[in-house]
């Protein structure tokens, strides 16, 4: 595993960029906030990273960043770029790259609503799966779901003649 | 609309083509459930005679379906790992993946081809599955474990061993114990259900110090050890781990090796560590109470350490020249070897407990004395005298009992060494001195002649496995089966042991009642023959005064459950009160030092209340 | 919306509650019917038993073995069951499994406006308490909380066959006069109106007078109006409303080009 | 009771546009989703797709489950062709934990692969056939695809969630006779396959109504993000299993489909030579499986105390449906940190559809849905 030397090539003229092979036909690319526009813009122009397949975002509440994840594929050189950007948790706002990729609008609203990330330059902010949601953004790490359905839901007490049964006897459903 | 094309037209009497199918077989399935697949996922079934109510089900459990239902009627033994419960299953919340299936450390639970069960009644939805199936109609199993789909790791960390040619001539240690990398893997085998904490004499936190293991965290691992044991280099080492054998994996597999997790634990933390975290709870300040110990057995040093730990002033008075008790003086070296026995006992007299060696109690000490000296005073003296068999012959001098000559090479006391010897028994002990003197002999005449007599037939089997079977690797002979006749003499001489065919051992109530088939004689060789069939107590230190006033029962002194006698100042722990072994001596030495200290502390409480 | 009344709803009582022993759930006024009425009523409920329309609606993960359920294989159309594509002309309601919070409103909509006798069945663990689901803040758990159910049937999801036995069932207990949950839901609908709000905000409305209904239907009971409707005439909003402003497309208007 | 507040007609100002709310009540709309569209007539000028009412919010609750505990999550993700899902989670755990799936786990895998492209390409034909008014073949191929779920009962012993794949292999080996139970199906197939022809891709309503319905061009498709058949009906040869291979795909052998069309039409015959590909491939894979033994599942720990190392992985895979992917994002803990689940169709079931919405008539609303074959829950999670 090895980066090819043509992708090695266009990641040196850029500053500040870490890229390491992670994996067959996958390469690691480390790059600070105001770099990726360029380096995705650069990928697409000179090595046919046409692709971008998604952006994920991941909340590492403990760090107060999240980590947005870029994963370009190049028809070309068969190859996944994964391009990481780390950006502040608070106020978690970062430019949209939907101007050079066209899918990236779809992603950068499902993280709006997701994690409540703020991309300027967005086609549309607006919500498309919680519409019906009024609390935090679920996926960020503070929110839990376990503890939300508990104060929202209540769960069915069962009460089946066997089990009234068995409480008769002096047992029960043990905590 | 633009027109079609002609291609596409076709002919007028195409769709008489339709007619085509008028004699095909239809696709329209009668209506009524087929059955269905071989593996089909259905409703539960629980097979409750395996099942031992572990609950690993219901921490697989996705969905939080599983319910462990307490039921009173069925039979409960936490010494083999069986608790009166079985899974109920939330049909609200199943998902029908069948990992608790694939789980199941016993292969009670599988699933049913049934899948049918309409109804308004919500409560229908929740059941508790046994082989009838949900309707009680038995369909046949579905999915149910098989060995691809089983998700338990049956087989153990393997221990590295010394190999027997290197072992048979010395009592350096066998077992090296597990480096930490291994004691992890061991650790993540472990689907923490308690069994082994249940079925403890101690009940001590296994589940718990396993997972800091398996965490790496050997610190935390040491601290939930000393919560209720502290003697972790003993029991980490010759523990009789009741916990493996109550231990879920072993109902298929190879329990997991609990006590040498405890053992890895201890290893992997620093001396001055483990002190700092045995005596972090340690009270501040001191009660004024002296408490004073007779035996610095395990027994005695624990409820010591108790309450040291609880700001008591302890003192304990031991007869031999080091403390340790039957840990020193009746298990060998190369189990255990001494500097670990030292390493524990370490850490007790860093509780502040002081230890007085060389002080026999009705020699050096009387009763009265203690009783003077404290507030509260414990028996531990524990089992030291060897039973007897009592046949013909046994008072002979070359006849020995096999604790007394354990004791002798521990103090490095000598004796003649036997070229050939019996040991009647079948325990533990009865291997502990046959193997000592097998290394004993290789050492002085190059081979070995022991052999053990057991009563008990192979399978039925006392002594652990291990020791079976490494004895018999460095050269000890086993044979089972036989019960002793008589020690044959021939002037002042001891020759052999005659024994004679055991046919049972207990009679119908379960009591020990051995029967010999008289005719079936055999002659065994020998110029030592060593009884090993259980140890009893000498009291004889008590005095007659005390004896008097002190109840008793069956010939041992009558204790409450914490172990206080029917004399207000008098406790007794250790092999006294059960056992005998290690970690019930431990259990007991817990259970009297909170009875010593609740009966002091309620005394200064009564007093200050004045 | 507004704020969501957190206090805890109340539940009917037990004796006008659907259910028992899993038998249906006999009408309530069975015994005061005239004798005409009642044999009226038995005659058409043999009728519609034997004619009934599911409405096409795929709420959940259980709807991939309905098609499989009306087409050759397992052929529904047997028994006069099809699907129907409006909810005014359908008599059954298919809750297939989960619901997310944003189909429960849709699903309460298309039940008010299916016309009575109508029927809701619940599909899998899902429906009875919460199922896969049960940790997820984005599902409902229990069905039977927000729309009267008639029958549940065990599954994750029920294949094939069991929607037909459920089906059958049904039509058993139509014909016996026995599948009247719907009647619970004039009857005490200030139960189910008071969890649909705890879950949608006190502002929760639908444009259905259920209780105008409920009064024409004779079905208007002590449970039918109580605190929870009371908060429907202070809202004043509507359901319909709701669901344009949540939808999600500011504009439609402000995108278009003239 | 408060009435609805409907405005009156009378007072709004002229207007030759309305909105009209495409589902999630609606027959012709796939699964539950809706899409409000303005007409103009009967043609769309602006279409909004609105997402949402499958939401289980499995990437949070996946959060929360154990290692293994996920694997009867995952295939609820995509209903209709949930292989590619277990396959997916499966694979990027691998990746990041490092495990080794033994060779006949990779092969029984690709033939579940392949058997769920089958179905669930069966599934679609029925569906879209329905979609312009042709219900026999929604009847032939929900029929013929529930043939193929016996089979996969009888494997997995559940019809639709398999829950059959797992990290580091598969839960079971297939049972006896399978093999040849599958080849006496496929056979089924083949000789069904020209009657579909027959009465779906000769049929001339379907070749007039689908011929330039939703049509794209492929710099279109490209720069909009379409992955699998629907790309592959504009003329570009892409593929995961070729491009990206996964398993044992590099050793078999198959023709990637393409069309030139860029319509609902050459996406359904992208489709129907899929189906004879997936065919072919099944047929390696009972070869191989005849051939290859072993077990069927690397060694795993014990699933109550399995750390995964920490690490990131994205695995992709070739559903029905295009390109799925799965980034799984471990800590070092016995939970995924993360997992992003991107969906074969969150592409072409919101923007592409908004965008091939434009311009065509409210009929084949439902028709181009189903062509591109949209699926809403993976889109919802």
């Amino acid at each position: 595993m090895s980066i090819p030397a043509r992708l090695n090539e266009v990641l040196n003229e850029l500053p500040a960029i870490q890229a390491r092979p992670a994996g067959a036909r996958r390469v690691r690319v480390d790059v600070a906030p105001q770099g990726l526009p360029a380096l995705l813009e650069l990928l697409k122009g000179r090595l046919g990273f046409i692709h971008l397949s998604a952006i994920s975002c991941v909340d590492w509440i403990e760090d107060g960043q999240f980590e947005l994840v870029y994963h370009v594929w190049s028809h070309e050189m068969k190859l996944l770029v994964s391009c990481h950007v780390r950006i502040a948790r608070e106020p978690g706002v970062y430019v949209s790259v939907h101007d050079i990729h066209e899918p990236a609008g779809f992603f950068e609203r499902d993280i709006h609503e997701m994690f409540g990330v703020h991309f300027d330059g967005a086609p549309s902010m607006e919500k498309f799966i919680l519409t019906s949601w009024e609390g935090p953004p679920p996926m960020r790490k503070d929110f839990n779901t376990r503890k939300h359905v508990e104060e929202t839901f209540e769960w069915v007490d069962y009460r089946p003649d066997w089990l009234k049964d068995i409480e008769r006897k002096g047992g029960g459903i043990e905590s | 609309m633009s027109d079609i094309a002609p291609k596409y037209k076709g002919s007028m009497l195409r769709p008489l083509k339709a007619l085509s199918f008028l004699f095909r077989e239809p696709a329209t399935l009668p209506m009524r459930p087929r059955p269905a697949a071989k593996v089909y996922r259905g409703f539960h079934l629980n097979d409750w005679e395996k099942c031992v109510g572990c609950a690993t089900c219901q921490q697989i459990c996705d969905n939080d379906a599983i319910r462990m239902v307490h039921i009173p009627a069925l039979p409960s033994d936490p010494a083999k790992g069986i608790r009166p419960r079985r899974p109920a299953i939330d049909y609200g919340r199943c998902c029908w993946c069948a990992l608790c299936v694939d789980i199941c450390p016993t292969g009670s639970l599988s699933m049913s081809r049934e899948y049918i069960h309409v109804s308004r009644d919500v409560d229908s939805y929740f059941i508790l599955p046994d082989e009838e199936g949900m309707h009680g109609v038995r369909y046949p199993q579905g999915w149910a474990k098989d060995e691809n789909a089983d998700l338990l790791d049956l087989k153990r960390q393997e221990m590295p061993e010394e190999p027997p040619q290197e072992r048979a001539d010395n009592f350096s240690e066998i077992c090296e114990g597990y480096d930490p990398q291994t004691a992890m893997l061991e650790a993540s085998r472990c689907i923490q259900c308690g069994m082994c904490h249940d079925a403890c004499p101690a009940h001590m936190h296994a589940p718990e110090y396993i997972r800091a293991i398996f965490e790496g965290d050997f610190e935390k691992s040491v601290a939930e050890i000393y919560r209720t044991n502290p003697f972790p280099q003993v029991c980490g080492r010759v523990c009789t781990h009741r916990c493996e054998t109550a231990c879920s994996i072993g109902k298929r597999g190879e329990p997991v090796a609990i006590r040498w997790l405890k053992r890895a634990a201890v290893d992997n933390v620093p001396q001055d560590r483990t002190i700092a975290i045995a005596l972090k709870d340690k009270a501040k300040t001191k009660t004024g109470k002296r408490v004073a110990i007779a035996g610095a057995g395990p027994a005695g040093l624990t409820a010591a350490f108790d309450l040291a730990k609880l700001g008591h002033e302890v003192t304990v008075y031991e007869e031999k020249p080091r403390p340790g008790g039957m840990m020193r003086y009746g298990i060998p070296e190369y189990r255990l070897p001494y500097e670990r026995i030292d390493a524990d006992i370490a850490v007790i007299e860093a509780a502040g407990v002081k230890i007085r060696c060389n002080t026999k109690l009705g020699r050096d000490v009387t009763m009265a004395q203690l009783k003077g000296q404290a507030d509260a005073v414990l028996l531990s003296t524990g089992l030291n005298k060897g039973r007897s068999t009592r046949i013909p012959g046994s008072d002979h001098p070359q006849v020995r009992a096999a604790v007394d000559l354990l004791a002798r090479i521990t103090l490095g006391e000598a004796f003649d060494i036997p070229a050939s010897a019996v040991v009647i028994g079948g325990g533990n002990v009865a291997f502990d001195i046959a193997r000592s003197l097998a290394r004993l002999q290789r050492r002085a005449f190059g081979k070995v002649e022991v052999t053990v007599l057991a009563l008990e037939e192979r399978d039925k089997m006392l002594a652990d496995e291990e020791e079976v079977i490494e004895s018999a690797q460095e050269g000890v002979k086993l044979i089972n089966g036989r019960g002793p006749k008589q020690v044959v003499i021939e002037g002042d001489a001891l020759k052999g042991l005659e024994t004679v065919k055991c046919l049972s051992i207990f009679d119908e109530q379960g009591r020990f009642h051995p029967r010999y088939d008289e005719t079936d004689v055999m002659f065994h060789p020998a110029q030592m023959v060593i009884e090993a069939i259980g140890q009893m107590s000498d009291v004889s230190f008590l005095g007659e005064d005390l004896t008097e006033q002190l109840e008793w029962s069956r010939g041992r002194i009558r204790i409450d459950e914490a172990g206080r006698t029917s004399v207000p100042w008098l406790w007794a722990a250790g092999d006294l009160v059960k056992g005998p072994d290690v970690i019930s001596a431990i259990a007991t030495g817990h259970a009297a030092a909170a009875s010593i200290h609740a009966a002091l502390m309620g005394e200064t409480e009564a007093r200050e209340a004045k | 919306m507004t704020d969501k009344p957190l206090k805890s709803h109340v539940r009917p009582p037990q004796d006008t509650m659907p259910g028992g022993a899993g038998q249906g759930c006999p009408a309530p006024d069975a015994q005061t019917r005239s004798i005409w009425r009642r044999i009226m009523d038995d005659f058409a409920d043999h009728c519609r038993a034997r004619s009934l329309f599911v409405l096409h609606y795929c709420t959940g993960c259980g709807a991939i073995e309905l098609p499989p359920t009306i087409t050759s294989r397992f052929d529904m159309e047997r028994v006069g069951i099809t699907p129907m594509v409006t909810p005014r002309q359908a008599d059954i309601l298919l809750i297939t499994g989960y619901l997310s919070l944003k189909t429960l409103k849709r699903v309460i909509l298309s039940y008010e406006q299916m016309q009575g006798p109508k029927y809701v069945l619940g599909f899998g663990s899902c429906t009875i308490n919460g199922g896969m689901y049960w940790n997820s803040y984005a599902t409902m758990k229990r069905l039977d909380q927000y729309i009267p159910t008639d029958l549940f049937i065990a599954g994750c999801m029920p294949r094939p066959e069991a929607v037909q036995q459920v089906l059958l069932k049904l039509i058993e207990d139509i014909d016996a006069g026995r599948a009247n949950a719907w009647q619970d839901y004039y009857r005490n609908y200030d139960f189910y109106l008071g969890n649909q709000q705890r879950l949608f905000g006190a502002g929760w409305n639908t444009p259905t007078d259920v209780i105008g209904e409920a009064r024409h239907y004779g079905y208007y009971g002590p449970g039918t109006e109580g605190e929870h409707t009371r908060l429907l005439a202070e809202g004043g909003g509507s359901a319909a409303r709701l669901a344009h402003a949540e939808y999600p497309s500011t504009a439609l208007t402000g995108r278009i080009k003239s | 009771m408060t009435t609805p507040q409907v405005p009156d007609p009378a007072t709004l100002a002229p207007s030759e546009e309305y909105d009209l709310y495409f589902g999630p009540n609606h027959p012709g709309i796939e699964g539950n989703y809706s899409v409000r569209v303005r007409l103009k007539g009967d043609v769309i000028c602006q279409a909004v797709a609105d997402g949402g009412y499958l939401h289980r919010g499995f990437e949070k609750i996946m959060e929360d489950r154990l290692w293994v505990q996920n694997i009867a999550l995952v295939p609820r993700i995509c209903v209709p062709d949930p292989v590619p899902m277990e396959e997916s989670y499966a694979r990027a755990v691998e990746m990041i934990g490092g495990l080794e799936v033994p060779l006949r786990a990779q092969w029984i895998r690709v033939l579940m692969l392949e058997l769920s492209r089958i179905c669930a390409h069966l599934f679609t034909f029925g569906g879209n056939a329905a979609t312009i008014g042709l219900y026999t073949n929604m009847f032939w191929g929900v029929t013929m695809r529930d043939l193929f779920l016996d089979i996969f009962e009888e494997i997995t012993g559940a019809r639709i969630y398999h829950i059959y794949i797992t990290p580091g292999g598969v839960r079971r080996d297939l049972p006896e006779g399978v093999l040849e139970r599958i080849e006496a199906l496929l056979v089924e197939l083949e000789e069904r396959m020209p009657q579909f022809e027959d009465l779906f891709f000769n049929n001339a309503v379907v070749i007039d109504r689908a011929t330039g319905t939703g049509r794209m061009s492929a710099e279109e498709a490209l720069a909009w993000g379409v992955t699998g058949p629907n790309l592959r009906a504009t003329g570009v040869a892409s593929d995961v299993r070729r491009d990206d291979p996964y398993l044992v795909y590099p050793q078999v052998d198959f023709d990637i489909v393409t069309e030139t069309g860029g319509d609902a039409l050459a996406r359904m015959m992208v489709r129907k030579g899929e189906v004879v590909q997936a065919v072919k491939i099944v047929r390696q894979a009972i070869a191989a499986l005849r051939k290859v033994g072993g077990p069927v599942r690397c060694e795993l720990p014990n699933p109550l105390a399995w750390d995964l190392p920490a690490g990131d992985a994205y695995a992709r895979t070739e559903s029905s449906k295009g390109e799925l992917g799965f980034y799984i994002v471990s800590n070092g803990g016995p939970r995924p940190y993360r997992v992003h689940v991107r969906g074969a169709s969150s592409m072409h079931a919101v923007q592409v559809l908004e965008k091939l919405l434009v311009g065509s008539r409210i009929e084949d609303v439902a028709q181009i849905m189903f062509s591109l074959d949209a699926c809403p829950p993976e889109v919802d999670r």
